[in-house]
């Protein structure tokens, strides 16, 4: 009896948020999106073969106009634009999910340590933090990757690394202001350990923020693996990579818009998902809102 | 106040010392010989040696970085592998093209966002404020390198308003700063218009309201202060992304700054102007957070009487 | 009677929010009156639409979600439902004034105290400039007991209670016909509650003001009010003198209120409270609305909703055992 | 007269801030006998809700001695305290901060039952829990509400049910209707007084709220500023209550009868800061009676009589009056 009493509640506490978030509109459509993203990026090779359609050449096709045989058109080494946007969707999602991994993993856990223990712990954690946030993101994402060299793994690893910061300092700061309210103290006065009390009174308190920033930065994870790839310090050519295939495109802007267009498309409408569901779920997640 | 001031610029120095630290650490796991990329596979096995000695490449990073701070106190940030020039008037002669750029992209951001943010937040679900809120979005999720581009195929190859790149005259800074400028504007005005609603909640605009002050003096007098608290946190913030941007935006439009300097610098493997540009943007960064912390206590009465 | 002059008269009023839970009957139609000089207290718990009867007279109601749906509020004979947004703005801070319930939050942070009360000061003297409304309103900060070289500070560079003290000068400072005072001494210590009434009692006198106060405290107002309307769930119950609340207590939510106060003088009595809880605002009860936690309760309370009856010149009440031919009685207990 | 169930000897916690050592609680001693209710009153900043908290160890103290049970619990390892923690308890002022919002009410109940493993099975300990929901007045159909779905009253019946759930002897009640409604206050008032009776508890009862204090407590301990400045029986105190502060605090209370105005007594000024306190009675700069002695010397707690303990100088000139 006791066990099914469990099960509901957390279904309730989900499908309470659940509930809010399907109110928004704008939330759902986000969401909507990125389904749709993901089973392209699970069914890429499905969808479109990657060696003869990605990779593979064809000069007596390049530069055509989108049409019904190529959806985006081709582009300047003749190859389906559509099918590399498709695969291309393989590698945002990956590099997102794993570099706000990364960032979330490291980020998160010296956030609590220095949030929970205070002090000096808290001072040295954020001071080091702090020369990490004075150098602007990008900029310690390109860094790495120009030490390190350009490859999809340093792209992920880069952009990793400079989330940390920013996750530490949220998880900090919740973890702060959650461990001084009363029901933390109330679980030591019942004779609860510090273990308990972290994992079963404050860490499920701090998920809302984690949530959202988590969601947002994915999106900016996206950005930043185009942006460097955009320059030339990412995903390398011949694999398909949204931003890798706007700079290809730069040559024919003139001529061939489409080759810039789509792949510019794709970001844009992937971000906003991201954005849109992020937003969404700040507000279905807010406590506030409970009350 | 100079107290204050003070405090701060004394806090700038380990943070500068810090980034300086971790930037230079992580250039020196660059794989690779610099002495063999300046001299050419060619050079004989001799020369390179003589070179890494000269260079110091044979010192740990702890001394090399010494030697580096030295001559950073010096305003020298060391040769660059590829032109052989000093880093330091290779940047400070691009510096000036980079700054006109971040100044109006910024300006461009600040002075549309903050109006916009409030007109949203006072007509909460208006046509204005659901159309500002769509272009808000929008802006946080286009990729400022992809609208450079955009920008160019409209205005430049088919309205020919402006240039497509390059940096002479007035028009040519009009597509950068736009490319610059609307990632930090949507992102400021989402920050404006949700700080607004915030505050207009607040019991003292009630008070205010209740003495008799009329609608128009309570959004201006009363809550725009209290709401460009957050405000002007993310302005700061936004600053890194701005110079972040900036190297894409030099990218796009051919703009003769420290940004393509530094991309064309990392491409060529040339670490030291790597380095000296990144601690230029850093420190640039560092100085535009101290601005920003001083107009805190400015705005915040609270903050300045706790350094009081 | 009927032709005495009222600072404020409230008849009938109802307000309602409109939320996404549900609708929120906050007030149900309403009458009060308060006479030149004189003071009101409004007597209620968390929900009663206490706050929301004040914020009507001064046309504060946040809308959305809030909308008033009908009555009339009458400010020296004129309605103010009448009056165009300027007028109102004209009439706030100047003809009626409030006091809010938190003074850690009812200042602006960032702007002085001074130029708080001179704001106030110019808005409704339009022919005072800048130095002389700052010159008033240090004389008023004197007044209320705080240094008028204070003036330069800003809000948290004061205690609660001076702050309050702050509030008060600002709501005193254009003589105002009637001010509100929401709650005015909740948020603070007992001893400086005490400072504070005393100094609010003294100023009104001074300037002869009739006086809002909303309370949920009956000790307060036995020390400062003339009449009482003690609110439940949107309505007003009883209403009268002091001594026909304190003395002749006849509505049994009255009654109730008073069982549950410990008395400082007779420890020994035992507490009877009020059972249940209150209403949900936005499904009230069919009927009299206090008929889920009322001990003498009958199956017509359940269904008929009670008119105000008058029991004497100055006393009514709603409740249906006072109503002719409804059978409800309360045992004899309460009423003589 | 029962034994001792608490005995506090000079507890002292004091906070280190950025502007210098804040004295929370500064030499406090008390006895509290078994089966009694304490009450601990004064305004805010006294230092009461600290004494508690320091009492149960939730603030470590800075020094002194907290015996409980003829067991100096201050010298005690953690372990041993958190077992200790089933005889001591608190009930926490703020029903919305106190219960962790991703809980139910069962688990919320049944949590320091599963923490001490007092039940082997879940069915024993969801019993358990449904009769200490009966016990405070809880329907079971809340059992899987969240706090946020319940009213203040209802809130402050789950944080009494927790700390009942371990058959406690002794629990500190920190404000525990001071965030509710009159009519609420009543049934909660009502609740714990009966189970007082009933369980033969003892209680620390803390409150800023006079009237409640003297309608619950045996004996009343007044504090301002994080000293103890009166201590009598609740009949002794407010008979004759000795201390100038305790005399201004009575006189402040509104009375809610006809009549009832009498002479008060309005302090001057506020609180004063407890950093770095000076030395000298802590309530000399608001005192009408202050003398110079007041503000050079710490005036000590002393017996006038009956158990009536007074910190003033003076106190036996005012004792008369």
């Amino acid at each position: 009896m006791a066990k099914t009493t469990t099960v509901q509640k957390k279904r309730s506490m989900a499908s309470e948020i659940w509930r809010r978030l399907r109110r928004d509109k704008l939330a759902m459509l986000g969401l909507a999106i990125l389904v749709i993203l993901a089973l392209m990026a699970i069914f890429a090779d499905v969808i479109a073969d990657y060696d003869t359609k990605v990779i593979t050449q064809n000069i007596s096709n390049r530069l055509q106009e989108p049409s019904l045989e190529h959806w985006c058109g081709t582009d300047e080494f003749g190859r389906d634009i559509f099918a590399r946007l498709v695969h291309g969707s393989r590698v945002s999602l990956v590099v997102g999910l794993v570099s706000v991994t990364i960032s979330l993993v490291l980020g998160g856990t010296l956030g609590s340590i220095a949030g929970y223990y205070g002090g000096k712990v808290d001072n040295v954690i954020m001071r080091i933090m702090d020369i990490f946030l004075a150098v602007p993101s990008i900029l310690l994402a390109m860094t790495i990757v120009a030490a390190l060299g350009t490859s999809l793994f340093n792209v992920m690893l880069a952009i990793g690394i400079s989330g940390i910061p920013g996750y530490a300092r949220i998880i900090r700061a919740s973890v702060m202001s959650i461990k001084d309210q009363e029901f933390v103290e109330a679980s030591r006065a019942i004779g609860a350990k510090s273990p308990t009390t972290i994992f079963r009174e404050i860490l499920p308190n701090c998920l809302a923020p984690i949530i959202v920033q988590a969601t947002l930065s994915v999106a900016s994870a996206i950005l930043s693996t185009a942006s460097l790839s955009f320059i030339g310090l990412g995903v390398q050519p011949p694999d398909p990579e949204w931003g890798a295939m706007l700079s290809g495109g730069r040559n024919y802007l003139r001529d061939a818009l489409h080759l810039t267009l789509f792949p510019g498309l794709a970001i844009v409408i992937t971000i906003l998902a991201l954005n849109l569901l992020g937003d969404g779920l700040r507000d279905a997640l807010d406590p506030r809102l409970k009350q | 106040m100079y107290k204050y001031v003070l405090k701060r610029l004394l806090m700038l120095i380990p943070v500068i010392l810090g980034v300086s630290f971790l930037v230079f650490f992580i250039m020196s796991l660059a794989p690779g010989d610099p002495a063999r990329t300046i001299l050419g596979e060619t050079a004989p096995i001799e020369s390179v040696m003589a070179l890494r000695e000269e260079l110091g490449l044979n010192d740990p990073v702890i001394v090399r970085y010494v030697n580096y701070m030295a001559d950073l106190l010096h305003g020298d940030l060391g040769e660059s592998y590829k032109t052989g020039q000093p880093v330091i008037s290779e940047i400070l002669s691009r510096f000036p093209a980079t700054l006109t750029l971040a100044f109006w992209g910024m300006l461009f951001a600040v002075v549309l966002s903050i109006p916009i943010g409030i007109i949203s937040a006072t007509k909460q679900y208006s046509i204005m404020d659901r159309v500002s809120m769509v272009f808000a979005l929008l802006g946080v999720a286009t990729p400022n390198f992809w609208l450079g581009l955009m920008l160019i195929i409209g205005f430049s190859l088919n309205l020919k308003w402006f240039p497509s790149g390059g940096n002479d005259g007035w028009s040519s800074l009009v597509l950068p700063v736009i490319t610059l400028g609307t990632g930090c504007m949507a992102s400021i005005t989402r920050i404006t218009r949700s700080s607004m609603l915030e505050v207009i909640r607040q019991d003292y605009i009630r008070t205010a309201k209740a003495k008799g002050v009329n609608k128009k003096a309570v959004i201006y007098k009363h809550a725009l202060k209290n709401a460009l608290i957050p405000v002007v946190t993310v302005v700061g913030l936004q600053f890194g992304s701005l110079l972040g941007g900036a190297v894409l935006t030099e990218s796009v439009f051919s703009w003769p700054g420290v940004g393509t300097f530094l991309v064309n610098s990392i491409k060529a493997q040339d670490t030291p102007a790597v380095l000296g540009c990144v601690i230029v943007f850093c420190i640039c960064f560092s100085i535009v957070n101290l601005v920003v912390d001083i107009l805190y206590a400015y705005i915040d009465p609270r903050i300045k009487s706790k350094y009081k | 009677m009927e032709d005495k002059k009222y600072t404020v008269d409230i008849k009938n009023l109802s307000v309602r929010y409109e939320t996404s839970d549900g609708i929120v009957e906050a007030v149900n139609g309403v009458d009060l009156k308060i006479e030149r000089g004189k003071t009101l207290g409004l007597v209620g718990e968390t929900g009663a639409g206490k706050t929301t009867t004040a914020l009507s007279i001064l046309r504060l109601i946040p809308n959305p979600p809030g909308k008033i749906t009908g009555g009339v509020i009458e400010l020296q004979g004129k309605n103010v439902f009448d009056y165009s947004e300027e007028e109102m703005e004209s009439i706030r801070g100047d003809q009626v004034s409030m006091i809010f319930q938190d003074p850690m939050t009812s200042l602006n942070p960032v702007m002085t105290v001074g130029d708080q009360i001179a704001e106030e000061i110019q808005l409704h003297n339009k022919k005072m400039d800048k130095k002389q409304a700052l010159e008033k309103a240090k004389e008023m900060l004197e007044m209320v007991g705080i240094p008028g070289n204070r003036a330069g500070e800003y809000p948290h560079q004061f205690s609660g209670g001076m702050k309050q003290r702050v509030v008060i000068a600002m709501a005193l400072v254009c003589n105002p016909d009637l001010l509100i005072a929401d709650e005015p001494t909740t948020a603070l210590d007992v001893t400086i509650q005490a400072q504070v009434l005393d100094l609010m009692q003294k100023l009104k006198e001074q300037y002869n003001t009739s006086m809002l106060m909303i309370t949920h405290d009956l000790g307060i107002v036995a020390e400062v009010c003339d009449e009482v309307s003690i609110m439940y769930a949107g309505r007003v119950v009883e209403h009268g003198t002091l001594e026909d609340i304190f003395e002749h207590t006849s509505h049994p939510y009255t009654e109730g209120l008073f069982n549950s106060l410990p008395d400082i003088e007779h420890r020994e009595e035992e507490l009877k409270p009020i059972p249940g809880l209150m209403p949900d605002p936005t499904n009230l009860p069919e009927g009299c609305p206090f008929h889920p936690r009322c001990s003498y309760c009958t199956e017509l309370c359940k269904t008929r909703r009670p008119v105000e009856t008058r029991l004497s010149d100055t006393h009514t009440v709603a409740c249906l055992a006072y109503e002719e031919g409804t059978g409800v009685s309360l045992g004899g207990k309460l009423h003589e | 007269m029962s034994e001792p169930i608490l005995e506090v000897k000079n507890l002292k916690k004091y906070f280190n801030t950025s502007g210098g050592v804040l004295h929370a609680v500064d030499d406090v001693s008390f006895t509290l006998e078994k089966g009694k209710i304490l009450g601990v009153v004064g305004e805010s900043g006294c230092g009461k809700s600290t004494t508690g908290r320091a009492i149960l160890r939730l603030h470590e103290p800075t020094s002194g001695e907290v015996i409980f049970e003829g067991r100096d619990i201050t010298k005690i390892s953690n372990a041993e305290m958190r077992k200790l923690r089933s005889d001591m308890q608190i009930i926490f002022q703020d029903p919305f901060a106190s219960l962790n919002p991703r809980k139910t009410v069962s688990e919320l109940i049944g949590e320091p039952l599963r923490l001490h493993k007092i039940y082997k099975s879940k069915a024993e300990r969801q019993e358990k829990v449904l009769e200490l929901m009966e016990v405070v007045g809880l329907a079971e159909r809340l059992m899987s509400s969240y706090p946020h779905e319940l009213d203040g009253g209802r809130r402050q019946r789950i944080g009494i049910a927790r700390a009942l759930a371990l058959k406690p002897k002794f629990i500190v009640c920190d404000e525990p209707v001071s965030a509710l409604d009159v009519s609420i206050q009543a049934q909660i008032l009502n609740l714990l007084k009966k189970l007082q009776r009933e369980m033969g508890l003892t209680y620390m009862f803390i409150t800023h709220d006079l009237s409640v204090v003297n309608y619950f407590s045996d004996d009343i301990m007044v504090m301002y500023l994080g000293k103890v400045v009166e201590y009598a029986s609740s009949e002794e105190l407010f008979r004759a209550p000795t201390h100038p502060y305790t005399k201004a605090l009575l006189s402040a209370i509104p009375v809610p009868r006809l009549g009832a105005k009498k002479e008060r007594i309005l302090l001057k000024g506020e609180i004063t800061s407890p950093i770095d306190p000076k030395p000298g009675c802590r309530f000399a700069p608001r005192c009408a009676y202050a003398k110079d002695i007041c503000f050079s010397q710490s005036p000590e707690l002393q017996d006038i009589g009956n158990g009536h303990k007074v910190a003033c100088h003076f106190c036996k000139e005012f004792a008369g009056q």
